[in-house]
């Protein structure tokens, strides 16, 4: 075992795929010679050469339906978007193309791409900047969505990603490259499918996702000194969601937080409301909350931005909320 | 050209025209639904274009006036037409229809709805006929008005600069919908719109498919010959309005119309044909004879007999309906 | 007052708008010579001329973003989206652009652009032209979304969003084009916000908007035969929502159906459902029910699109169910 | 050339890069947050060009490099410095920081941080003009890597089509991020990508303002005169990384670096003036002086000094914060 930043653990995963299989292809925007914004991808290029790790211009809905077009005959691209916010570009060839041939063909034509990329708010980035875009794919047929939530995960499930026979969207998040954890140093895979119980707890559950797990781990943290005992889901996968662990906690629990990191409306955090709700409503003893940021574009005054998106501390009024405890 | 290829040819071109004319009485019938674009006017083309390339082996790809497309690649006509008719044994299982022909068996890679969005798939098929090294290109059909989209222009620098084995073939129709070219468009020769590209262009009658055949063959040598991509325009015109709903007397002359009737592509080629003495009038009117027949008795016969999808099966072909458990779960440490 | 078709009523806002006001123009693909893909400004290039009925190439992102430039600097532009399914390719500009110019500029610069496009599935136009995608734009801060449900709101909605000073999304529907209702003779406006009561009832609340508020209508007459009274809710504007009026009818009815056409994930009624649950968690009796599509891309072939697509009958069923009919 | 304003013209150029260099520092000290992209190395560009615009009455509209064009165009400085502090009296009041600089008081349009997002609307500002027939034009200035997004080639078109009095303005500083120019780019000189749009174009040096502006005030007359776009292009060279958290080592030389120090558009100017007697270097040590005193004691004083936006404000600006009933509601016949 060895303890690897989230963007080390992305690196050794593409390492792995690029050697394995050479129809494994890297491409998007500075991935190549500089090795990627967030060096998810550094050394690749040096490694195995221009043909397999490309660096594309500007163009980001063609270069993601070039890579479309080359899964379609056989290579597994694995595509990067820089940011999440320039995935709009892309959304012609990603929602229109790449989630809907193996449909519209009868299941003829497969698309086996993968797209990463890095969703959520940073430091100051502003409006542009600053889009979480999870729910846009989670409401999409056709693709699989996975958060991975650490270092794990995020070498585990692009892994499986690239094997897997299906479109899907990995998202990352800018604040979570730097985070560290212990990882088998032997190959292993973690699966696309799954929430994961990552703190197990009998008065209240606690849902998140990506960054806004985090969150609800410091919660459950707290709340534990509050003789509060919180279990923690980790979704893993938005699409398709496992409804099933979330069903089961909060039958035990009968109470629920949920965690996220975008805005209220129409956010993922709306449809882990609604999966309770259908799953379990007659099993809550209290009204689930949600947690996110509020309505408005991100702003880039450190002050106006703090309050904009959420933090641990939101997750954690809000678990006192539902707990009667204020 | 050997006589039996001509006469084959004609015969083809005859076909498609009387197939889509078949259509467009299904239509009417509503045996077909949806959106339904027909290639009459524009046979000469396709045909042309896909009988100098190596079907089965190169990738094919299009908009969605893709029927013709599909079968001179060598998807089973009775399987398009079985898709039209919405039937399980249709091309794409009934799932797709008119505007999303599938067959990857003959690497018929798909007609696509959304106007633009098969140049970057094209170029990524001819990206993966590189990597492999193969000596496969892939064709891109599009029309004259999928040229304004951005997808163009980013696939085009793509493609020059990544030298891909991929042939972009324009049909310049002069219409987008109600749209003619030069109103929507700066330069109306779409095959000077690449110069920004350092990609080789031309433009030829499409009309005539002894010219399209002879021009398709230089530009397919030139891309399977590794010099990278290649663009060829021709100019052609649809006979019938851009979907059923489309009146084109909004924004066509008759008198346009009838001008175009007159360079009929399948007329041009049977005159051609007679006057060398390859083909008689007889032998055209058992070629329609026999085409009918054969629409009728097979083509038609399949879609009307196979059967509907069943409902059961709607959440088929979403996802992997197989997948690999290794990578997709479930999870073992959770509930 | 004359009866006219959902069409009809667009073309008069468009033509109402466009004699009074020179800045006020019109672009899209086909919306000059040939007056529309569904008539709604047929005679208006005849009429206005080219330079004010703009036909435009095939470039959504790039003539959505002409238009937005254009409202930055006095224009009115109406911008018209053939297909909400192209509208994937012109989110740049109006999500990243539109929506957010004015919060990024601090108030000073605004996009007073209105965007209109049919959403929803027709009859068998399969996978590529059959989104609904209320939710992406529903979810955006910075935009007005609504959904006229009839030529009233059509005409009167569509005149209030070109006079109002923000980005307004428009989503109509293939469907609902030949819906005729009586429409004033006069000019007049209806609101952007609120949510409307087109029925009153006591038993349960039924809530639509677009083409499922039609379901929704159908729904209470048939229940009104079985004995229950079913109150119907338009919610006309999707943003910002009137959460205020479904708070009160749900406390009122204490039961409710929710109804779109959408997939369920992450969609409107997902948000419908969990403002539900914010608002008035306690006063419902029965576990709220969303109806949706099949969580797949829509198929061509009629009798799967048939079963993909949710109907009336549905809207019925589950509206029985919560009632504990059945 | 008045010997005045020629000197002016250098004060503005010192002033620009001195400026960019105080917001290094600032961000050093964390003063400013989020990306921070500099213009140094470039600031002939915008100087020359902008000086042959009339601003205040033009439109200018640019990316995230957007610092000088802003002040250029007559955004005041201290309010551009105090946006960088993310301070109420920013000049988009905090909102927006380092990328998204808005002046619509002098016809400043912002900066954006899509690259290629800008094209549109630059063409929608002059489609604005021209409707309203006054003799105002929009500028749009661009880096070459935005040349290779989708919106290039629909706006260049449209923008052609109907004959837009705007000007596009390359920024050719050999790199986007990381890569460079040829790397990405199938015709690599700038100003021959747009012929296929039937625009006209040229390619000059970036680093002698007054080729910036001799060519810069041709083409500002060839669309202000009604002949539709043009597209102009500037070598030149940004001398720091992209934004402050980029490598230049790891894709360019420290070789090719000192080359263009060499062509610095300062120096290449301040030489020129001193030959030409018009300034000596003590009015340069003079000007440096009382630029960086204005710096501190007026600039970064104002930023320093200014309020930050209050919390309770985070509502504002997401919509019209006064908003006619009449158009919004409330609907009266509901609850
Ligand atoms: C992205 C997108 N925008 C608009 C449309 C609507 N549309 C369908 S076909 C068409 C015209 C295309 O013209 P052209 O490329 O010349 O092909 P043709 O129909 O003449 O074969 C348009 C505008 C679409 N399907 N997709
Ligand atoms: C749509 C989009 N894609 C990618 C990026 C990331 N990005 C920011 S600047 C940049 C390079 C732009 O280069 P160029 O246009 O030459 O301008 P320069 O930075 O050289 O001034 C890239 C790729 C972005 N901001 N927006
Ligand atoms: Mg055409
Ligand atoms: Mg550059």
């Amino acid at each position: 075992m060895a303890e690897l930043a989230y963007w080390e653990a992305i690196r050794r995963a593409h390492d792995e795929e690029l050697a394995r299989d050479p129809n494994v292809i890297v491409m998007g925007e500075d991935v190549g010679l500089i090795g990627g914004t967030y060096k998810a991808t550094s050394g690749l290029y040096q490694k195995y050469g221009e043909k397999r790790v490309i660096d594309t211009p500007i163009s980001e809905n063609s270069f993601t339906g070039i890579g479309i077009g080359a899964s379609m005959a056989g290579m597994r691209p694995i595509i990067e978007i820089m940011s999440i916010n320039f995935a709009l570009l892309a959304l012609d060839t990603l929602i229109n193309a790449a989630a809907k041939i193996r449909y519209m063909s009868g299941g003829r034509a497969t698309c086996p791409i993968v797209m990463r990329t890095p969703g959520g708010t940073a430091h100051q980035l502003a409006a542009q900047h600053s889009a979480r875009l999870a729910r846009v794919f989670m409401s999409t047929s056709g693709l699989r969505v996975v958060t991975p939530r650490g270092p794990l995960d995020a070498c585990g499930m692009l892994k499986s990603a690239v094997r897997c026979n299906d479109p899907v969207i990995v998202i990352e998040h800018e604040r979570m490259y730097n985070l560290k954890e212990e990882i088998p140093d032997h190959e292993y895979f973690r699966p696309l499918e799954g929430a994961e119980i990552v703190r197990r707890g009998t008065d209240i559950t606690l849902i998140g996702y990506n960054l806004s797990l985090h969150m609800c781990l410091e919660t459950a943290k707290r709340l534990e000194q509050d003789g509060v005992s919180a279990e923690v889901i980790d979704l893993r996968a938005l699409k398709p969601l496992d409804r099933e662990t979330i069903r089961r906690s909060v039958e035990k629990t009968h109470r629920v937080v949920i965690a996220e990191e975008d805005e209220a409306a129409v956010g993922v955090g709306a449809e882990i409301m609604a999966t309770v709700i259908e799953e379990c409503f007659f099993a809550l003893d209290a009204q689930p909350v949600r947690i996110h940021a509020a309505d408005v574009p991100v702003p880039y005054a450190e002050n106006l931005e703090k309050v904009a998106i959420p933090n641990a501390d939101d997750v954690y009024q809000a678990a006192l909320k539902v707990m009667g405890r204020i | 050209m050997k006589p039996a290829d001509q006469k084959r040819l004609l015969r083809e071109m005859i076909f498609y025209r009387r197939f889509e004319e078949r259509c467009f009485e299904a239509y009417m019938e509503h045996k077909i639904g949806g959106f339904l674009h027909l290639y009459v006017g524009q046979e000469a083309v396709a045909t042309g274009v896909l009988e100098m390339a190596r079907v089965k082996h190169d990738y094919i790809i299009t908009g969605y006036r893709d029927h013709i497309h599909a079968i001179k690649t060598g998807a089973p006509a009775r399987e398009v037409m079985a898709e039209l008719y919405g039937k399980e044994t249709g091309s794409s299982r009934g799932r797709g229809g008119s505007m999303h022909i599938f067959d990857p068996t003959v690497n018929f890679m798909g007609g696509y709805a959304l106007v633009g969005q098969p140049f970057p798939l094209a170029a990524g098929l001819a990206l993966a006929c590189k990597h492999k090294g193969t000596d496969q290109i892939a064709i891109c059909f599009l029309g004259e008005g999928a040229n304004n989209q951005g997808t163009f222009h980013e696939t085009m620098n793509m493609a020059s600069v990544w030298k891909l084995p991929v042939l972009f073939v324009c049909e310049n129709n002069r219409y987008a919908i109600g749209t003619r070219v030069d109103r929507s468009t700066a330069v109306v020769d779409q095959y000077k719109r690449v110069c920004g590209y350092n990609i080789p262009s031309s433009q030829h009658d499409g009309q005539d498919i002894e010219v399209v055949m002879e021009s398709a063959k230089k530009a397919v040598d030139h891309v399977r010959g590794g010099k990278g991509p290649y663009f060829i325009e021709y100019l052609t015109y649809r006979y019938r309005g851009h979907s059923m709903s489309d009146k084109t007397a909004l924004y066509r002359s008759k008198d346009e119309e009838r001008q175009w009737q007159e360079r009929d592509p399948i007329r041009i080629y049977d005159r051609k044909l007679k006057q060398a003495g390859v083909v008689t009038d007889a032998d055209i009117k058992a070629m329609e004879q026999e085409i009918d027949a054969m629409i009728e008795n097979d083509i038609v016969k399949f879609a009307e007999e196979s059967p509907a999808p069943r409902v059961e099966d709607l959440n088929k072909y979403v996802l992997d309906d197989n997948p690999d458990p290794r990578w997709i779960g479930p999870l073992q440490n959770s509930y």
